[in-house]
């Protein structure tokens, strides 16, 4: 019922299922973090994942881009269905991200920090590098030509050789979109891109997600607590809470189930 | 000279490296300052010293130091120098370390007459430059030991005696104890040896004794700075040789005699190289030391007339370098039979070249003819302190003969306790011949012809 | 098998692990307190056992100046004074401002203090090996020796009751005492130890005065041993095994470690030294504790590492 | 006003990303070359090179290896004195196994050689982090000094345990061996340095000094980006370990010619290149220079100064020496962690307003 709902509201091209989450479990010792978890993302769709603290979103997160281990449960990514899973392996697919703290390489600039998001895309080798001339420099003028795209559509020009330790929070967030979106990402995985900006930076990163879905047609799946951001940017809304999937659908849909909103509000779980 | 050299050093440092414009000022400072002090000093004798007071050996680089210049200063002091002219003797650090020491050695050799290194390590640098730099290295008794032949090594001399002699003198010392060399076989003796380079020399000729006399033999290392060798004594004290030599350095000395008195091991059948057995080595160890024996070319104690010399000129005059109380330890001594043959050397070159301006050539030449004898050394006060010594222009070593002395630990001093044994030629020769021939070969070194 | 001589070998292992434990002790209680790899803790070590030596040797600066000599409880005493003091230095002129810098700044800080005062011991007190004799009995356990055939050291023994005691007085410290309660507080949680009402800084004074007190005892134990002279600083790297093995923030784990180094490097060394030549102990000890990091990289008892994006 | 850089524009990317994209650095550079290999070796003395340039060169190749695994890729090693042994000895036995191969082939050799042992002792580093491995790469350090002591055929068997570089020429100079020219020594250790320098800049700026980076700053979400651990760190051990190898090379075929390992290769070496990178600056090429000079002139400096100077006496120079050596160390880490390079750097910044401080 949901899926058919899904397809005939969403005015974009949402194509077939590329992402499928199924029956995923996964505990620290002993601690239970996710149980049994399952739902499904499409190609080109923007799925927000929402949910209160320790609702165990990040680490949904964390297990598909492979860097928890699910005890019981696959991933299965454009047909290949994994579970043990590198997290540069993951990257490698095509699924990017990036992380509620910042997770930027402080001693970079901006440049170096975007430019390190296009490894996976660069194939000369070391002998080549070491000379920097034909072929390695052509490439890394290439590459250096594609982060600057990526530059100006964030809007960052002017903080291009800064140190990222240096700059200020709202802007080192927009840094790490844009090392995740430079890997030119099938998927890409936001969590709490907005988390701590006033209204104004909300709007500017609500934009530029919107942009690049729209543009690039990337698959995004991200994690936010503003629903008001939430019901507007998403096309599919999944809801956790102490680890389990509480109700999915559309905004509208889940905006009207109890559970999430008993949840939210709070009562009391027994 | 060396003005200069400093100068145009810093100059390029500064080119180099502009942010050190403050740093390079302070060199340039020195570099204005020193040849004003080496100017005043150009007509006298240059005997450079490389001490090491400081770093982990520098207990035994200090008394040695201090034997040296003073033998020096009191010839300066007593008879205004050698022939009259007075001697120089600057002093520079190496800590023991070959680095330093190159730079060391860098920084003296203008004018020097001649080295005495110090190191094995720094030994090995100065032998190939030497050849260029003409200035003779006398590395007395340690450094490579094939240096003894001079025909290939013309600049670098190691009498009295090698470590390989050594090695043969203490071997015949154990037979005479054991009554004779046919006694050997079947005994145990065993080698507790710094290791490196220097604690490995005895090896092969203790091997090739080994393999003559039929003793058993092995080598147990014990790893720099050695305050550690539970293993090895252990090991000893399971195996129960009949007699231990050591090849030890530093720390490793005294923590090996203590171990061997832990364990009960009889200290007369434990006999430490020569560079094993000052004061230092024995006294933590208090009374547990007695009876400990070590190899020696020279007495030990300040009983012979140049001990009282050098405490009436040298301390008296208030030039001493170290303590007047410790002068006369094994390693004091040391330094001071060194001075002596060298400022013998230094003699010799002044006459056979009739100058009294010599060089570094003309000393190498000092050195390679020189003879001291027993009636020389009454002259200089040390009748009976060493044996007399010729070199010749095949043999750089000299006589090679070792003596060994004996620690009493009630009296706290060293004694004689033997002969002083020839070494057997036909053991380290050989040995020599192929060390020398590689040396040779390496560097395409033709040998000298020595008639 | 040569059973007694087993027993001799473990036995001395075990002593001679005591002996690396008691530096490595000092290490483990500073890096805990402050994150701080103290690379002068040998150095302090050989500090410590020269201000010793001087205030009982008719030659040192003490009796030249005052005209007498300390007894040695009250030169003991002295010396922790003179630690003390030196911590105080250290956290005066260098630790306050490098608070919050990398490990690695601190780490080479440590290695500039070790040479400060490498170079201070040796212009104040020389260079001359100084036999310390403070009546720790030396030599081998006559008795067993005679009776068994098992040879002991008597200042093994004596340093394994010190580190020993050394331990449990440790342990009461952090357990019962207000300031020890304030230092472990530190170990977890900087913020935490200053809502005890404890500054930071004193804090690290007062780790750093126990560390100069511990490496005390280690360079009284030490210089008995083999004398007090410069290359007591390098005992330092014999404890650093010990101390990667039983993990950076572990007393417990700096003691059994020492006990595990201690034991496999003087099996290592006997038994299979001889097969490849010999004096193996130095690297293995190393590889060995290498071998224990693959299986736990915190150490034996070191905090877990958790990690976290 | 000289140090200006109004009115230069860069028109590319690659103009943009050059080495030094101010005008009046690339002159200063290119003309310290210019000075350091068309002046120097006229003026070269014995002194100056076996002293200064030959120690100065040597330990700045291996404070850029060491920069590299440390600075760049964030593992901080303390088994540098045994890679340089493993560079020395493959030296050792290349030339004297091959003595008719060029020198310079040999030192590269010496340099792939010691990359690959390099790469074993980097295994455990995908296990073991920050100061746990630092200790663990000491066993690296014991291992192969103990290794190269013991066993006889690393040293031809002779009968010292000490090895010996042999004398040789190239293009018919003397290269090694008694009687070389120091400016010959001094060219071939400069060529070498400047030639490697270049290409350490060049990995660093590139893919994989990216990956490198990422790995120190923050291994964990380099990882999830793409970047391989294993073949990140591996590759630092590596080309870190090349050039330490190339360092060792010609620390003992050019500027001793002659090592013995428990001393030339000892810890105490391994301890001075990691004072290097950090007073120089980790992470940094130049900072490696900076460093390397600071470390060799600095103790020659207070030295001379004191001794010929002052004229204290020689031994308490030392302990002075020692003392200043060590304070030095702790003020500079005071004044700037991030070493004398980001010094260099914030003396420019100040440079470029001047004279108008604001």
């Amino acid at each position: 019922m949901t899926e058919t709902a899904q397809q005939m509201t969403s005015a974009k091209k949402i194509g077939d299922v590329v992402l499928a989450v199924d029956n995923i479990s996964l505990s620290f010792g002993g601690v239970r973090a996710l149980s049994d978890i399952s739902f499904q993302v499409r190609e080109h769709q923007v799925l927000s994942i929402i949910g209160p603290n320790g609702a165990g979103k990040s680490s949904l997160l964390n297990v598909i881009n492979g860097f928890y281990h699910p005890q019981e449960g696959t991933i299965t990514y454009r047909g290949v269905t994994r579970k043990q899973m590198k997290p540069h392996q993951a990257a490698r697919q095509g699924i990017a991200r990036t992380f509620q703290n910042i997770a930027l390489f402080k001693g970079m600039s901006t440049l170096d920090n975007i430019m390190t998001g296009r490894n996976t895309i660069m194939t000369r080798n070391v002998l080549w590098q070491a000379l920097r001339v034909g072929p390695a420099l052509q490439e890394e003028l290439a590459h250096r030509h594609r982060v600057e795209e990526i530059i100006d559509f964030l809007e960052i020009e002017h903080i291009r050789k800064t140190p990222v330790g240096k700059l200020p929070y709202g802007l080192q967030k927009r840094v790490e979109l844009g090392r995740a979106l430079a890997a030119e990402p099938s998927m890409l995985l936001l969590d709490e891109p907005m988390a701590g900006m006033n209204v104004e930076e909300k709007q500017d990163m609500s934009r530029f997600v919107l942009d690049v879905n729209s543009e690039f047609g990337t698959t995004i799946v991200l994690i936010e607590h503003d629903m008001g951001v939430v019901m507007d940017i998403s096309d599919y809304v999944v809801v956790l809470d102490y680890g389990r999937k509480i109700g999915d659908g559309l905004p509208d849909e889940v905006r009207s189930n109890q559970d999430v909103i008993d949840a939210y509000l709070g009562v009391s779980h027994d | 000279m060396r003005g200069c050299t400093a100068a145009t050093t810093t100059s390029r440092g500064e080119g180099e490296k502009m942010k050190f414009a403050k740093l390079t000022k302070v060199a340039l400072a020195a570099a204005v300052v020193a040849p004003m002090l080496s100017a005043t000093v150009l007509a006298d004798l240059k005997v450079p010293s490389m001490d090491y007071r400081t770093g982990p050996y520098a207990p035994n680089g200090i008394p040695f130091a201090n034997g040296y210049s003073d033998y020096l200063s009191l010839l300066n002091e007593r008879d205004g120098g050698i022939e009259g002219v007075k001697i120089v003797n600057p002093s520079c650090e190496t800590a023991y370390n070959t680095k330093q020491g190159v730079e060391c050695y860098e920084k003296l050799k203008d004018g020097a007459l001649v080295f005495q290194p110090l190191s094995t390590g720094i030994t090995y640098q100065l032998i190939p430059r030497t050849i260029v730099d003409k200035v003779p290295v006398y590395s007395m008794g340690y450094g490579r030991t094939s240096a003894a032949n001079g025909k290939i090594f013309p600049y670098v001399f190691n009498f009295p005696a090698t470590y390989w002699s050594q090695a043969t003198a203490l071997v015949q010392y154990i037979a005479d104890q054991e009554g004779g060399m046919d006694k050997l076989k079947g005994k145990k003796i065993y080698l507790v040896h710094h290791n490196s380079a220097y604690g490995k020399e005895p090896i092969r000729t203790l091997e090739s004794m080994a393999a003559k006399y039929g003793f058993t033999y092995r080598s147990l290392p014990v790893d720099h700075p050695g305050q550690e060798q539970k293993a090895t004594w252990l090991q000893i004290r399971r195996e129960k040789p009949d007699w231990v030599l050591m090849w030890g350095w530093g720390v490793m000395n005294q923590v090996a005699v203590k171990e061997a008195a832990s364990i009960r091991f009889p200290m007369d059948h434990f006999i430490g190289v020569w560079w094993s057995g000052s004061e230092n080595d024995v006294l933590p160890a208090g009374d547990a030391a007695d009876g400990y024996l070590s190899g020696a070319f020279h007495a030990a104690g300040a009983g012979f007339p140049v001990h009282a010399d050098i405490k009436k000129h040298v301390y008296g005059n208030g030039k001493g370098k170290g303590e007047i109380d410790r002068v006369g330890e094994v390693l004091y001594n040391r330094g001071m039979v060194a001075a002596m043959w060298t400022t013998e050397a230094i003699r010799n070159a002044m006459k056979i070249h009739g100058t009294k301006d010599v060089t570094g050539e003309m000393v190498r030449d000092g050195f390679e003819t020189l003879k001291v004898d027993e009636a020389r050394l009454a002259e200089l006060g040390m009748k009976d302190f060493t044996y007399g010594i010729q070199i010749t222009c095949e043999n750089h070593e000299g006589p090679g003969k070792v003596a060994v002395q004996q620690w009493d630990a009630k009296a706290k001093k060293w004694s004689m306790v033997s002969k002083f044994y020839e070494p057997l030629r036909d053991i380290t020769g050989p040995l020599i011949a192929e060390d020398s021939a590689a040396f040779a070969k390496e560097n395409n070194i033709t040998p000298r012809d020595c008639n | 098998m040569d059973w007694l001589f087993l027993t001799e070998t473990i036995i001395s292992g075990l002593m001679a692990g005591v002996m690396y434990s008691l530096v490595a002790l000092g290490f483990v209680l500073i890096f805990k307190a402050s994150g701080i790899f103290n690379f002068a803790q040998g150095v302090m070590a050989l500090f410590a056992a020269l201000a010793l030596y001087d205030f009982l040797a008719p030659e040192g600066w003490f009796n030249q100046l005052f005209g007498f000599t300390l007894p040695v409880p009250i030169a003991i005493v002295a010396t922790a004074g003179v630690m003390v003091i030196l911590a105080w230095l250290i956290e005066r002129l260098v630790l306050r401002y490098l608070i919050n810098q990398e490990g690695i700044i601190l780490f080479m800080a440590t290695i500039g203090l070790a040479y400060v005062l490498e170079g201070t011991g040796d212009l104040l007190f020389g260079s001359d090996v100084k036999p310390l004799d403070i009546g720790i009995p030396q030599g081998a356990w006559d008795y067993l020796l005679d009776t068994h055939g098992l040879y002991i050291e008597k200042l093994e023994i004596f340093a394994a009751i010190t580190a020993a005691i050394l331990v449990t007085v440790l342990a009461i410290f952090f357990q019962k005492t207000r300031i020890g309660r304030a230092l472990r507080a530190v170990a977890d949680d900087h913020q935490a130890a200053l809502s005890v009402g404890i500054s930071l800084r004193a804090i690290w004074v007062i780790v750093w005065a126990v560390a100069g007190f511990v490496a005390l005892v280690a360079g009284i134990m030490w210089g008995s041993k083999s004398g007090v002279q410069f290359s007591l600083s390098l005992i330092a790297l014999k404890a650093l095994p010990v101390l990667i093995l039983g993990g950076f923030t572990s007393v417990p784990g700096a003691i059994v470690g020492g006990l595990i180094i201690g034991v496999g490097e003087k099996l290592a060394e006997i038994y299979v030294g001889p097969m490849v030549g010999g004096a193996i102990e130095n690297w293995f000890a190393y590889m060995l504790a290498l071998a224990f990091l693959l299986f736990r990289p915190q150490g034996l008892f070191g905090e877990k590492i958790i990690e976290r994006v | 006003m000289l140090y200006r850089e109004t009115g230069q524009f860069k028109t590319s990317y690659q103009a943009d990303q050059a080495i030094f994209p101010i005008a009046q650095d690339r002159w200063f550079i290119f003309g310290i070359i210019a000075i350091a290999v068309f002046v120097v070796p006229f003026l070269i003395d014995d002194y100056g090179a076996n002293a200064v340039l030959l120690p100065f060169l040597v330990y700045a190749m291996a404070a850029i290896g060491l920069n590299i695994l440390t600075g760049y890729c964030g593992q901080l090693s303390l088994g540098t004195g045994g890679f340089m042994a493993v560079g020395a000895y493959s030296t050792y036995k290349l030339f004297t196994a091959f003595p008719d191969l060029n020198l310079i082939v040999i030192v590269i050799l010496s340099g792939l050689i010691t990359a690959a042992v390099g790469v074993l002792f980097g295994l455990p580093s995908l296990r073991i982090k920050g100061f746990y491995l630092a200790v663990a790469t000491l066993a690296s350090q014991f291992f192969l000094v103990w290794m190269f002591n013991k066993f006889g055929w690393f040293y031809n068997y002779n009968m010292t345990g000490m090895i010996n570089m042999p004398a040789s020429t190239m293009f018919g100079l003397q290269l090694t061996g008694p009687g070389a020219h120091p400016a010959v020594r001094y060219l071939f250790c400069l060529g070498f340095v400047l030639v490697f320098a270049l290409v350490a800049k060049n990995i660093v700026r590139g893919r994989l000094g990216r990956e490198w980076m990422a790995i120190r700053d923050m291994d964990i979400a380099a990882e999830i980006i793409g970047i391989r651990p294993l073949y990140a760190k591996l590759s630092a051990f590596a080309v870190s370990s090349f050039y330490v190898g190339m360092a060792g090379a010609l620390y003992f075929g050019i500027w001793l010619s002659s090592a013995e390992p428990v001393e030339a290769f000892d810890i105490n070496q391994s301890f001075l290149v990691l004072f290097m990178i950090i007073i120089g600056g980790l992470g940094s090429i130049m900072g490696s220079f900076l460093g390397a000079a600071f470390i060799v002139l600095m103790p020659l400096v207070l030295k001379n100064f004191m001794v010929d100077g002052l004229d204290i006496a020689v031994v308490t120079a030392k302990h002075v020496e020692i003392i200043t050596m060590g304070m030095l160390i702790i003020f500079f880490l005071i004044v700037e962690p991030h070493g004398l390079a980001r010094l260099w750097t914030i003396a420019k910044e100040k440079l470029r307003l001047w004279p108008f401080p604001h």
